[in-house]
This record gives C-alpha cells, structure tokens and sequence, in this order.
C-alpha cells in the first residue's frame, strides 16, 4: 500500500473514491459498459448519474441495462434485474455481445500484473503448488481477450506490479507489439490501469505501461518505488484529477451509501 | 387428454440425493450466483458424498463447503471465490496445503466453461471460442490431456479459435422459481448458464421454490427453460436458493454470506459452522426452522410485477 | 436517469428500407413461419432492390415474391416452399428456367442454417453439427468452397462433426410483437431462429406491431431478445406479418395465402398478384386499407392471457 | 397413385385417413415425437387423442407438447402455442433435444426413396438444371440424421420408390449396413416407410427396405409393380390393418374436420 507523503494533508476523501472516480471518468456517454462488482460498479453506476447518462451497464450473469437502486454485492445481485432492459444468459452477454466487438469497454482486477498488461489472478506460485490460490478467470479472460479496450483496476506494491506474472489469467498485450494478434485475440487490450497510486496509460507503439498522472499526495518516486519493473513516465505526467464534489457526492450517496466497496 | 405420468418424480430431498448423486459422479451446479441450488449442495454434505468432480462457471460457497467437507475430488471451472466477500477459504486449503484431502483443478474461462456446458447439452465433442488464446488457461495443463485445441479456420479467414471440450455432467442441478408435477421447469430473471448447464446433464435433479399446476406453466410457456421429460427428480424446496437469492422470491442473506466468510478463514472456524448449519441440521425443513420466520420474512421479495402478454392466436 | 437518445431511429418503412438496404447485400429474413417480417419484403420490392443475397433457416412466400420480382442473385437456405400449400412457383421459374432471372442457392438443414447464424451471431468462423454428414447437402457444392469440413474430435471420442461456416448478413430483419423507442425488442410464442438470425446481422431493422413506453419492456425483460443499441432502425408496422400470423396479435391469412398459391403457380398469375399487391399499393397503411378493416378485425387475436410473475427482490 | 383392385369395393376410408392412423400407430405411449405439418402432425393428434395420450409432439418452431384445437397449415401456426408446456426456437429443439438423441421418432416426407430409405426432397434431376425444384431439406435432414428412428410418409409410385435417387437430402441408410456409422451419424435411420400403398420396415441386418403390409384392396404384386428395384417382401406379409371405428371418428372430428390434409 501507499503511503501519503509526508507532510501532506490527507486529502478530502479516500483512496478507493478517487479509484472509482477513476473508473467513472473512461466510460463516454453512450458506451456499452461490461462491469463486475465492486469498484467498477460504482464507477459505471457514477458515470451513468453524472457525465455518461447514456451509457448501458452488461453483466455477464445476464442483465442489460442495469439500473440498481442499491450497492450490488454479487454479479448476480437480484437488484440488476428490475428496470433493465434485458435479462439474458452468459451466452448472449459473452457470445452475441461481447465476442463480436458490440463492448466498448471492461473492467477486471487483477493480483499481479507486469509492463504489457498481462494479468494474473490464478495463484501466487508455481501452479501445482501455490502460495496463494486466488480465485482464477471467472469471466476476466473473456473480457481482457474480447472487449474494444479494457480498464484494469488493483491495488499497487512491488509484489503486484511484476516483472513477470506467476500465470496470464487474462492476456493484456502478451509479449509486446503484435502479441494478442498472434494469439488469434479478435482487438482490444489494456487500455489503463487505475491503481491505489496513479493512473497508467499503454504506449501504442510499444505497448508498454507508462504512468500517466500520479494520485495527490504521491510522487512519481514513490510510485517508482512500488514498481518491480524500470516504469516510464510520461513526458506530461501530472497528479490525478482530484474527486470533483458533485462526483464525491453522488458517489457517496447514491453508489455506496454502506460504504460496502469504498470501505467505512 | 391425460396429463402425462409424474412417475414418482417428485421426491424428498435426501431420496433425490441419494437416488441420482453416486459417490465419483459429475456434478454441475448451478452458476453465477443466480438461483444456486444450496438445499442440494447441504444434503450432499449431510449424506458425505465422496470423489464428487463438481463442474460449473462459477463457483462461490456451494463448491466452497463441498471442498471443506471433503466431497470433492476434482473441480472444472472458472472461478471459485467470495465474491465481494474475498477469497474461499476451504477451496484455499485444499489447494495449498491438501486440508482436507487434495483436490485437482482444470480452469477455463467464465465463457468458456458455458460453451463446454453448450457443447455437452447438444452433444458435440467441443465448441469454438476467441475468448483464452495467448493466456495459460489455454498453456497450463492439468488433469485433461489435452486442454484445448486452437485452429485456425478452415475456411480460409485466417482466423483462430480456441475448440473447447464438452464438459458433460452425470447430474446437473437447477434450482428454478416453480414447475409442474411433470418437472417442466420455469425460471426468470438473470439466466447464467443455466440453459446449457442444465442440458449438460445426463439426469437432472430439479429443486423449485413452488410445485404449481400445470395450467400456470402452459399459459406462460415461454418462461420454461426444460421440459419435464428431461428431469429426473423435483423436489420442492422453498428458500432451497438461500443464503443466495431467487428472483421474484427472496433477498440474499448478506448477514448469512458474511458470517460464513468470517468464519471459514481457519479450517476450525469452518468446522464449527458446518456443525451448525449442516451436520447440526437434520434437512431443509429444519434448516429453515433454525432460520426463523423472522428472517425469512425480512428476506422475502417485495413485489415488483411484469404485464400479462397475450398468447392467443 | 435519463433516457438514451432515440437518435432518430424510428422511421417510415420506405426510409428504412432505403437507407439499411442496398443492392447486392445479404439480407436475413425471420425464419420458420414465425413473425416474419411481410411488411418490409413487400417494400423491397416496391424499391426495386436487385442482387440480393437472401438468407433464412425456412422460406416460404417471402423468397418467392423476392425471386419473382427479381430482386434475388443469391440464396443461402435450407427451405423455399408454401408449406401445406404446395412448392414455391416462382423459386421453380427461377431454378428450372431463369426466369425472371436466374438464382444460384447454397442449402443446408434448418438446424445447419440455424448454426451458421448461430456462428455468425457470436463472432466465431464456424460452429460443429452432426446432422448433414453423408448426405448431399455437404457433398454438392454451389457456390461457397468449401461448403463444410468434416473433422474428427481432436478430444479422441472417435465422433465426427461437420464444421459450417458463419453465415453473416448485412442486414437482418426481425418482426417482434413490440419494441421500446431505443428499439429494445420483445417477442413471444415460437421463437424459431430469431434469436441468433437477428444477431448475425451487422445492422439489424425492426419492425414491430406495437412501439410500447420503455417502462413496458423494463417491466419484463426476459422477453427482450435484443437490446436497442443492437438495433439500427425500428418501423411500427402493425399487421406488418400478414398474410403470416404474430402471436397475440392476429392468425394467419389462410384465404390470403391459398389465392397467392394458386395465381402464383404461372408466370402471368403470380405478376397480376404483384400488381395487385405489391406494385399497385403505394405502402403499408395502403396495404392495410385495402385488405380492410373487416378482413384484419377477423384475423385478429383472441385474448390467451399469460400470468404475471415477480421480478423483485 | 395407386388404382384400386377391380372389382373390389371402395373401403369407407380415403387412402389418406389410413395413411395418417398408420403414423399415429407406430407413436408409443410416453414417446417424444417430432412432428412437421400435414399427415404426421394428423397422426400425433391421433395417437394424442388415442392409445398415446402422454406422447410429447415437438415443432422445430420451438412448441414442446403442442395441443393444438385445430388442424395447423402451418408448422409456425400460432395454434401450436396455447398450452404448450415450453416455447423456444431451433436451436434448443434441434440442439438441446434432437441432436443429443431425446427424440425418440421424428416424421419426414419425401419425394423419391431408395431400397436403404435415403430421400431426396431437393431436386428432380440434375442439381445445376433440374426437372423439378423441389423445396429442399427444411428440418428433414436433422431429424433422419438425429432421431432415434425415422418414419416416412410418401405417395408410391415407380419414380418415387427408385433405384438411385437424384439427390441425397436425407440419410436412409446410405450405402447400406454400416453407412450412417462410417458417415458419423450418431444413431437413427428409417424405422418405417408408409406410402398410399403400404407399409415397409428395414432389414436389421441388410438394412433394405421390405413390404410388411399392403393397404386393404391392393395387391403384392400391384406394390411391386410401383417399386423400380426388386422388393423384398416379408413371409409373413398380410394386409394393413384398416382403420378402427374410433380412429376414423376422432381423425375426422378432432384432428382435420376441414379435410385440409384429408381431403374433402
């Protein structure tokens, strides 16, 4: 975990807000969005209440269009299902949306993650023997494989930032430029990652991660510091956004008034 | 004309179990947190089933306490997690230090593992996905050789997909909202993967939240998602979906959820739940007495109802 | 929450067709006697549209008007025949003598059609049947190479299967009971190849018999078997299956198709028919004035009720 | 068409209402039957109404236990709907129900037939230039390549009942024992042809077809000379079985009283 720099008033909200304002902020008015729960969730629900009215929130138990009254705790929370506008299969989610390219965007977690993306959420050690078993793909892979770009969201250390991750649950860019096309993947990628830290961007040519703005009260050392790899920076790096107060506000009260995700 | 025969396919639970669960079979359960059958999976761990391979896309406390108990030999799947709730904590043990006894896996994707279930219900060796190329689901092997087959299209694309072998079940449970006497099965709401993971099973053992007469199936037909002829044991188990919930009946118990994720973090923790919620338990009946009506009460759905469409001709 | 934006969907039939249709582009008709969408082909015809490749599980009057107007090049099928009412005049002209114009045809089984838009739907290249093998419909080709593949289960069961490719469109139709302004669509009764046929297309136009408030489809969305932003153009056109039924809204017109039947078996019956119910009537509401208020008050449904279930929680 | 022997008088039936009571008798009790429109659907209705009142009749629309009050015309008829026990589509009747081998006897017509039962429903001569269009496989491929046994119903002539037919829509037997294995056809096969002349079964071992009865009023010999190949024809040949007094009322009052399949 980070550590505020010293010196520096903690800020007016907590990390896992700005992390799902984050969220919010990729989704474009209009976007088909294919959201877990959790973070992701509340950032879909806020973008859809603020900037984004427009855009339509999958799930891949089976619902299109979700308008939850309450913080759903489950994929298959019943609170998805009244007001959508379709209930449906993992078949229709996954075949006829998302595997043909209709998904602007996904959002998946991830336990390790190295400089193209690649994710592991499988287990922390050898296969066979594990340090860690983590729960595995669940529907991660079919989003990081099929989905037009993807927005990985975790939580950062040297640990989780790696070289190289221990298992590819879900393919981000594979071995570099050309990798995902080799593989037979369809499109898509990473296309940021939001973490505890700061926010990241892929290098189009390289298809490299690079730090695109750093969370308030962090410097780019300290994030240097949380990376196992030697990290890029961009040229224009600059701090995070910080939460806006109408964002704050719809966020608290209306996306996780229990604090169940954004913590109490 | 005549109904058809029911056949004595409405049983007890623990008859159902006993009839259609043999020790080693394949079992699929019911997938992504929608309509779980938890009243089977309890009477399995009561009747200390053993070597189950239990298949699904997406396992939360059902293949959790299974593994505690020592049901399971051999899991196929996707993910077996807490959800929001955090890790599975039996599933945990077994796979890193054998508590109870060691279990295998074999893992695909989410999608993947409903089109293996697709594969299964229509009877074809396999079916083609874009999803897991490039990643180690596809690389690692484990117990089946081998995993997966990636071709390129053989009509001329270029194109590459991944052939995923069927995932056949011997049982496949579905816990729907209500059926007949025959077993012709209704469900609403979120489907998951329950069409083709029903279909997966050679037998199919039914758990309803209500047994209706049959003119309320045939004046709604297009909620069916099997027909009786497919289903070898019905057995009415209200509240057989929870601590999950069921659409159009009851809530989640989160307070239930996060009691069992609290405590099953230490193989102790989990012996004394499993001691007060299963083997403590003599069946659903009295597990829902050890709930109360209160509780249940505070869970029941509140009404949100549909329109009438008109079927006539 | 606001509304998604209507962004100028809904639209007259004639400006639907003129925009969605192209010469030369293959087009997905509903399939299987079931919600097909009459409505739009009389309209294709009236435009005159040529080089149409047309594609469906189950043909009936819909391909023969088109092949006696000459708009068809190509057809992709499995089934061109009047059902009870005998063989498809015009598809015998076409076929037997080029005229009015020679067709060329690729044909598989319905479940085989229904596959290659199943493959479509999802994106994938191709999807496995084991229906098809030894008989002709794999071995004489037309003009796709090759039409199919026979491959062995690479899992080692010894089963073969018959891959077929994808059969895309550019443009699917689909007829549905009723739709929302965002163009979320519902159907009911038989659902034939609707589901996978609609999403094999690129764009898909809609026609509905009823354009209902949104809040009727959110109130039951299983029924929904395509999300709006799926959609490109919606067009209420009530009636718009006849001479076919819609399930809840009117039966078949058996008067209607036995006169089609038999002025259709020559050359000069079928195009007096066409003048009299194509090319002589200026649109739909025209069409619908003249079969008359009488006509369709009879053909109308009779009230088949469904129940209402509870989506809460 | 057959003509009728002289001097024998006509019986009080129409060769079609034998024909539909033959479809219905060969329908056991509890069996799943997939039906299509015209005969065998009067024959489902039959055996519904008669010695198979739990029989399951299946449409390829998507209609599992059609109880139609009417005759259909059609095999999308909106009578099929009302009191059906599920409604879906093609996929789940041929996929989820037919091609895993649910179905236990499946109907089909056809326009020529060969000694192993293969039918051809496509064309009169040559494919690139027929004679004749005729409509093609619909559904008929899938249900004699997937259902546990095939029934076919056809008029007999000696340009239908032919040595060779001119296209193989639908899998008889193929070449003859071993055929539909060496195919990769999972099961299945004609269990039994009924023509307006009479009624054939197949062969276990040779699997060629052969006479097991004629239809009152025709003679062996009349059959064979409406067969273009050398019939076999069973030792213990004898006449059909007329139609029952019941059989006739409920197929003339209940199951086509417009005589739309029948006749009039």
């Amino acid at each position: 975990m980070a550590t505020e720099a010293a010196g520096v008033p903690a800020p007016p909200y907590k990390r896992t807000e700005l992390m799902a304002i984050c969220a919010a902020r990729e989704i474009c008015d209009g976007e088909i969005a294919f959201i877990g729960t959790g973070l992701p969730m509340l950032g879909g629900m806020l973008a859809k209440h603020t900037h984004a009215p427009n855009c339509i929130m999958i799930f891949e138990s089976g619902v299109v269009d979700a308008r939850p009254k309450r913080t759903p705790l489950s994929i298959g929370d019943g609170c998805l299902v009244p007001g959508s506008v379709m209930l449906c299969g993992l078949t229709e989610v996954f075949g006829l949306l998302m595997q043909p390219g209709y998904v602007d965007v996904g959002y998946i977690g991830g336990a390790q993650i190295d400089k193209f993306g690649n994710l592991n959420t499988t287990v922390i050690g050898d296969y066979r023997n594990p340090k860690v078993r983590l729960p595995g793909s669940g529907g991660a892979n079919d989003i990081g494989s099929l989905a037009k770009r993807t927005i990985i969201m975790m939580k950062q250390d040297r640990l989780k930032f790696v070289q190289k991750v221990d298992y590819v649950t879900t393919p981000g860019y594979l071995d570099g430029p050309g990798g995902r096309e080799r593989a037979g993947l369809p499109r898509g990628g990473p296309a940021c990652v939001i973490s505890d830290m700061g926010v990241y961007r892929f290098d189009p040519e390289t298809k490299e991660m690079f730090l695109e703005s750093f969370h308030p009260g962090l410097s780019v050392d300290e994030i240097r510091n949380n990376v196992s790899w030697d990290l890029a920076v961009s040229p224009k790096v600059r701090a995070t956004k910080p939460p806006g107060k109408r964002e704050l506000q719809v966020l608290r009260t209306k996306c996780d008034p229990e604090g169940i995700f954004l913590g109490t | 004309m005549a109904e058809p025969e029911v056949a004595g396919k409405l049983m007890p639970l623990a008859e159902a179990v006993k009839k259609l669960i043999p020790d080693g079979c394949r079992l699929r359960s019911g997938g992504i947190a929608v309509r779980k059958p938890f009243a089977v999976i309890y009477e399995v761990m009561r009747q200390r089933k053993r070597d189950l391979t239990f298949l699904m896309s997406g396992w939360t406390e059902d293949a959790d306490w299974l593994i505690g108990a020592g049901c399971v030999d051999k899991l196929e799947g996707s993910y077996l997690g807490l959800e929001a709730l955090g890790l599975a904590h039996c599933y945990r043990r077994a796979i890193e230090k054998g508590v109870p006894r060691r279990v295998l896996i074999e893992e695909y994707s989410n999608f993947g593992m409903t089109m293996r279930f697709m594969a299964a219900g229509m009877g074809l060796p396999f079916m083609p996905v874009k999803s897991q190329l490039g990643s180690d689901l596809l690389k690692v092997e484990s117990f089946r050789h081998p995993k997966a087959q990636v071709l390129e299209d053989p009509f001329g694309s270029g194109e590459k997909v991944a052939l995923l072998p069927a995932c056949p079940a011997d049982v496949a449970l579905l816990h729907a909202q209500r059926c007949d006497a025959d077993g012709n099965a209704q469900v609403w709401g979120q489907l998951g993967d329950d069409l083709w993971g029903t279909y997966a099973g050679k037998k199919v053992l039914l758990t309803v939240e209500e047994v209706v007469p049959t003119r309320v199936i045939r004046h709604d037909p297009n909620r069916t998602i099997v027909p009786g002829f497919r289903v070898d044991a019905i057995v009415a188990t209200p509240f057989g979906g929870h601590p999950y919930q069921v659409q159009g009946y009851y809530d989640t118990d989160r307070a239930f959820r996060r009691d069992y994720a609290a405590r099953s973090t230490t193989r102790e923790g989990w012996e004394s739940w499993a001691d007060e919620w299963v083997y403590g338990v003599e069946g659903h009946e009295e597990y829902l007495k050890k709930l109360g009506e209160e509780r249940l009460a505070r869970l029941r759905a509140k009404p949100v109802m549909s329109g009438k469409v008109n079927y006539g001709y």
